[in-house]
């Protein structure tokens, strides 16, 4: 079966939406469960796409973006890989052994995305700054478009062009570049932290902060954990600076 | 860690940007404003990044509940400037934190003291959801319908769509109506103890902080030294030994100071991204 | 060799006393080296129940209820074992296979009675209320009772009717009804805890009481650590309190 | 954790219930009373039971001394409901204990001070207790005893007898009057301290019911999900991952807050028991 | 720990001992004097022993510059019994630790004061010396050395011993330097805050001697009790369970308890050594 | 090839030198790399010297004096092993071999001496009370030079008489004393902590002692994260100290 450029176009904003849902919205309509359908309905084969969208649940099964980092892309994963599948007729395993590296490309891609969205940040800023309520809801919206685009072309050139010239595309990609950004992409929170400290931070929090760091780096203790203690912390602070008064008077009870 | 004179400038002049100058109670946030809120929560990681993560989502989310409450446009751009911050929580359970943190914007708290109750709650969330959502509740109900499209039916994609967000959704406006109301409720209290309320949310959050750097900054080095026979891997044999998380430590502390020197985020940025490329590219990183 | 009524009767009386001794009196006359000799001198056979004895000694070598956790019961596993093997002449370990399930069986029935005997707890508390010293002797006394009864019952019945028959009353006990109540045996101290919190705790002690919860469900650290920790904290609270008027001389002195 | 009008309500009335009415120290303790109080002990765990574990034989060592000191009747009252909390800790170390606080009731500490001296002091004894002796002195003894009985001697069952029960002895008479000696030589620095001593006590107490808590409510759920081919523990894969011990400290301040709700222990060991059996029954406890 | 009266008594005579008669700053120390105490570090070694490690050799590096600040000799004798305090850190690192010191001698900071800072900074830079020289620099110059050598070069010898020394001596020297300058800038401040920051120094101080208890005493019973089949490891299965490093604490509080009773630590050392041959020959140790 | 005694004699002073070296100064000429070509000077054959320390530095390499614990003596084993390997023209590996023994013996004759030597601290701790600048240095002095000579008689004696004769040597050291004396070694620290207890340890010490061995013992946490967390607390209790003059201002704002 040939895909029609209508159909990879369709595709293509599929894959647009989905995109946008994987961390936005969050509906998971961009689980290949639903996707798969979706894909199915377009190249008009509902039911091969609603087989390949239960097989490939389960090929991303508990995959999902923790903190940030990302796992290989289940969206282009399912669209690609879906596609292929219903037009070539191979098994979705096989059609999900086709579709991998753009998976894996477009997670790079993400992660590049991510790192280059950062400068954008004191751009908002200023915006801040300047309580531009516009400016900050026109960054959102541009950082969506930009990403939907992203996965526009990711589904579209594939599928419009074959694995095989896309997947030249794929190789064309300078490999220490791209893992340069990933790298850059995990120590980027410290600057991030670096700001949010420049408002926090005042003498009397260094040692909470030691405290903190001290049980996560050692201890290996979950945030969750530290949060727990540094609540019992805070609480024992809370109460004792309401004490002097009541102090005073126990002392003169005592008679010291 | 700063020297004396540099940190007593900087608490002076935070003083002053830190405080709100309109300290009257701010509006009444209505049933329409926290629904807004949490429909425009959705867009939380729409400009997703690095640095900040969810920062400018997050202040897109909270903005119309904002500008109702501070009308004086300077208090409103220091309430801007304060959310801009990192934050990272769970995308679905962020309602909960922003409905708190509106109760605290309304009762016109310091800036620091909201941002220290903003990382305070919001970041265990992160884990916490993750677990309780990407981990659990979502494999479940793929599961489920991954079992009937496998059989072929297209109920697989439906009833995985519904039953998904019907909590998705519940929570979603559930938890910010619950936490705004619980916040609001809590504004006496808080008013009568500004000070202690502040320090008490610092503790917790500057303790946090320093766990997030140990936690999420991922920085070490493939440096190792063949010298002859000996290979001295300096991560796992000298790092690691010494002081886990010592590099993001020391590259946190080292933006810290180019931040309080006046260096822009966007120039760390870069220089971050050249280090990272150049440690890749020669292969110390 | 028959065992005798009386023997039987006799077996069941010195099953009474040991049990009481597994967890009052606690003077280790239970233990099978200082059994086995009394079954063999009631069976008319001290020296199979010396050797007898010593075997079981070793079996149930370093089982002892720690924390109120019952191993499966030395008592009738002795008791009824030690009979076994003098009567019907098998070697000690044979013996002691044919006892295990009453062993089990009676390592359910023990931590049955321990939560049987929780809702006792209350009527203890409105007698503590009334200060009636007696009262509360008599429960402690009743409970002896019921306690060695039950071990009177678990000796003489298999040892007068036999293992087989007496076999089938143990199959015939409500398993999930048991495990149930070993499942609520291992909660109820929950109860315990908030009783007790209700007389100690004040808002005060909320952040200690986390640190303690952190500590051991996170940290792993086992009770003495935990108490040497907030005995430090305690000492540090302990000093601090007196300071006040220290620091003020101080303060005084350094002219501030 | 219990909203502000409820605490301030507890506190007052704790206050009140909290002292003795009478203030003098107690009449003195003879070595009779000490030895009678050793000898009862031996009965410390003859009302044993999961809820209070060792509390009603506790209470049975101590009533003729309370009896004694607390001449007041509305006093032995609230000694006696005191001492009817929660208690496990080693039978051998148990007249340690016994001694200290008998000293402090002489010297008519608060309730709640005493209380939580009593578990500060007791619970790290069991653990301890149960290395010294369950697991070593009795294994020793029990191998010594076999190996003669083993050899046919009835000296075995003999020497284990005397042996074994030679250091029980000691200890439990030894430890009652050492600690009820070195308890009352403290009571003028208590009494002089009495407020401090009783923060310091319940901090220690308070600390180790977290830790008891976390370590001696026993409660995991079976439950998995079983979603097509996605098996979700919940227990292994969620709780343990986010919070060791979750449901034990949510079951335990459920039960804190029926409790003060006025829901008496009986009702709630029905429920619990409810609970279990039926958990156990549909799989999921 | 300590009854009240001999811990009156004890901190009576401590703080007469504790402080200097002269409080008057000290002589300004000029480069030449800290070049000589880098150069005398070199034999911080030199009388190294397992009861105070690197004590004498410590006070030796210390000397000249001693003499010039204290002209008063009952200070120059109060100053140099506390060097004789136990002490190990690292010996690239050491003058670090001996600039901060004479800073503080300099400024006439109490004895106590001075050395819970010797131990708060010294201790810690042990473990961090020995993974950064002996673990990694050492290593890496051995193996470059070791491969010109083998293939027949006598510039194996020559470059590993430049490369090594630079390294050594920079950081030997340089850090002397620096840290005296740190110190002395910090003088001002240390003066106006005398007994706070003694305070805060004798928290890090005591901490760290807590955990040097636990870390540097090495003594564990290798009794094991054979009892017929039973065999009950002391070390193993009773104290490593109850408390790890339970000997060492042990046997140091003792120590403690005797050297407050007056005993020499020479008696102390003649007992431990008989102590230990006789538990090696009896075998438990 | 014969050793002179002249050559031993030098080899022995080499031994003295570099004994010196591995404790004091550090230059680091004692390590095998240099050790070896000077071994081979001395012996007429500098060559077979380098191969021989470039070989032996492999054998020590990551092998240093950590917290004051001796590995095998590296200086013994190079100057012998070195010695043998020129003399006999055997392969430095079985030159080693030979050396190893002596190095062990020198490993627990080091020890022994920082045991024997601990005595010595009183007669310091008296020449401090007297400020006896001079007292204080002929000690270190004198230390040295045992030490030394100690390294120079292990050096001389095995490559005078040879192996086999000093291999007698060695096996004649009683091995318990020894032995006792490492432990001894091990527990000693103990006492220098208590000299430093008696004059830093006051009442309100007592729980950060706690604290820092709790942390040790149980949490195994190295000391460089004691310390922090420790720094943490002592910055805490520092910055509160200065406040009660701020609370009182506070507590006038809030009208309490
Ligand atoms: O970890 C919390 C949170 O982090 C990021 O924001 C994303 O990866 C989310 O998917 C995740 O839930
Ligand atoms: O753990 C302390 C203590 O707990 C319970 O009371 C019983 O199991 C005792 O045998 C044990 O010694
Ligand atoms: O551990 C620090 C330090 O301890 C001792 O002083 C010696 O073993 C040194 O080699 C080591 O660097």
């Amino acid at each position: 079966m040939e895909i029609s450029l209508l159909q990879a176009f369709m595709l293509g904003i599929l894959a647009f939406i989905a995109g946008l849902d994987l961390f936005n919205g969050l509906t998971h309509m961009h689980r290949p469960v639903v996707l798969g359908p979706i894909v199915g309905f377009i190249l008009g084969d509902l039911q091969t796409g609603i087989l390949v969208g239960g097989t490939l649940e389960l090929v991303w099964m508990g995959l999902a973006p923790l903190a940030g980092a990302q796992p290989p892309n289940v969206i282009i994963g399912t669209v690609v890989g879906a596609a292929f599948a219903i037009s070539t007729g191979v098994s979705a395993d096989v059609a999900v052994g086709i579709a991998v590296p753009f998976a894996v490309a477009v997670q790079m891609g993400i992660t590049f995305l991510f790192s280059a969205m950062a400068p954008m940040m004191s751009k908002c800023d200023r915006m801040a700054e300047n309580a531009d309520i516009k400016g900050i809801e026109k960054v959102n919206y541009m950082a969506l478009l930009v990403l939907g685009s992203f996965y526009f072309l990711w589904a579209f050139l594939p599928i419009h062009f074959g694995a095989e010239h896309a997947g030249a595309m794929v190789e064309a990609l300078p490999e220490t570049l791209i893992d340069g950004l990933g790298v850059a992409g995990g120590i980027m929170p410290a600057i991030g932290f670096a700001v949010l400290m420049k408002i926090m931070m005042k003498n009397a929090y260094i040692p909470y902060f030691i405290l903190g760091f001290v049980g996560a780096a050692w201890l290996e203790l979950p945030i969750l954990a530290i949060a727990g203690a540094a609540l019992a912390m805070a609480l024992i602070d809370f109460m004792k600076k309401s004490e002097p008064v009541q102090i005073k008077n126990e002392e003169a009870e005592d008679g010291i | 860690m700063g020297s004396s004179k540099n940190s007593k400038l900087n608490s002076e002049s935070i003083v002053g940007e830190d405080e709100y100058q309109d300290q009257s109670i701010g509006t009444e946030l209505t049933r329409t404003d926290i629904n807004k809120m949490a429909w425009r929560s959705l867009l939380l990681q729409a400009s997703f990044n690095y640095e900040r993560m969810q920062a400018a989502g997050w202040l897109y989310g909270l903005l119309p509940a904002l500008n109702k409450i501070h009308t004086n446009k300077e208090d409103l751009s220091k309430a801007m400037k304060g959310h801009m911050g990192f934050l990272n929580t769970h995308p679905f359970l962020v309602t909960f934190v922003m409905g708190i943190i509106l109760a605290m914007e309304r009762s016109k708290q310091n800036v620091s003291s909201i941002q220290s109750t903003k990382i305070a709650i919001g970041a265990p969330m992160g884990g916490v959801g993750d677990a309780m959502f990407w981990l659990t509740l979502l494999p479940i109900c793929g599961g489920i319908g991954a079992d009937l499209a496998l059989n072929g039916s297209i109920m697989g994609a439906v009833v995985f769509f519904l039953l998904f967000n019907v909590v998705h959704f519940s929570l979603r406006f559930g938890l910010a109506h619950y936490a705004y109301r619980m916040g609001v409720s809590a504004i006496p209290i808080i008013k009568a103890n500004t000070k202690k309320v502040a320090h008490a949310a610092s503790i917790v959050g500057m303790t946090v902080i320093g766990a997030l750097v140990a936690t999420y900054v991922n920085l070490s080095t493939t440096l190792e030294i063949t010298a002859g026979d000996a290979v001295v891997k300096i991560q796992a044999d000298v790092i690691d030994k010494l002081m886990p998380a010592f590099l993001p430590l020391l590259y946190t502390l080292t933006m810290f100071a180019l931040v309080k020197r006046g260096w822009s985020p966007v120039r760390l940025i870069v220089l971050t991204v050249t280090l990272a490329v150049v440690g890749k590219f020669a292969g110390f990183l």
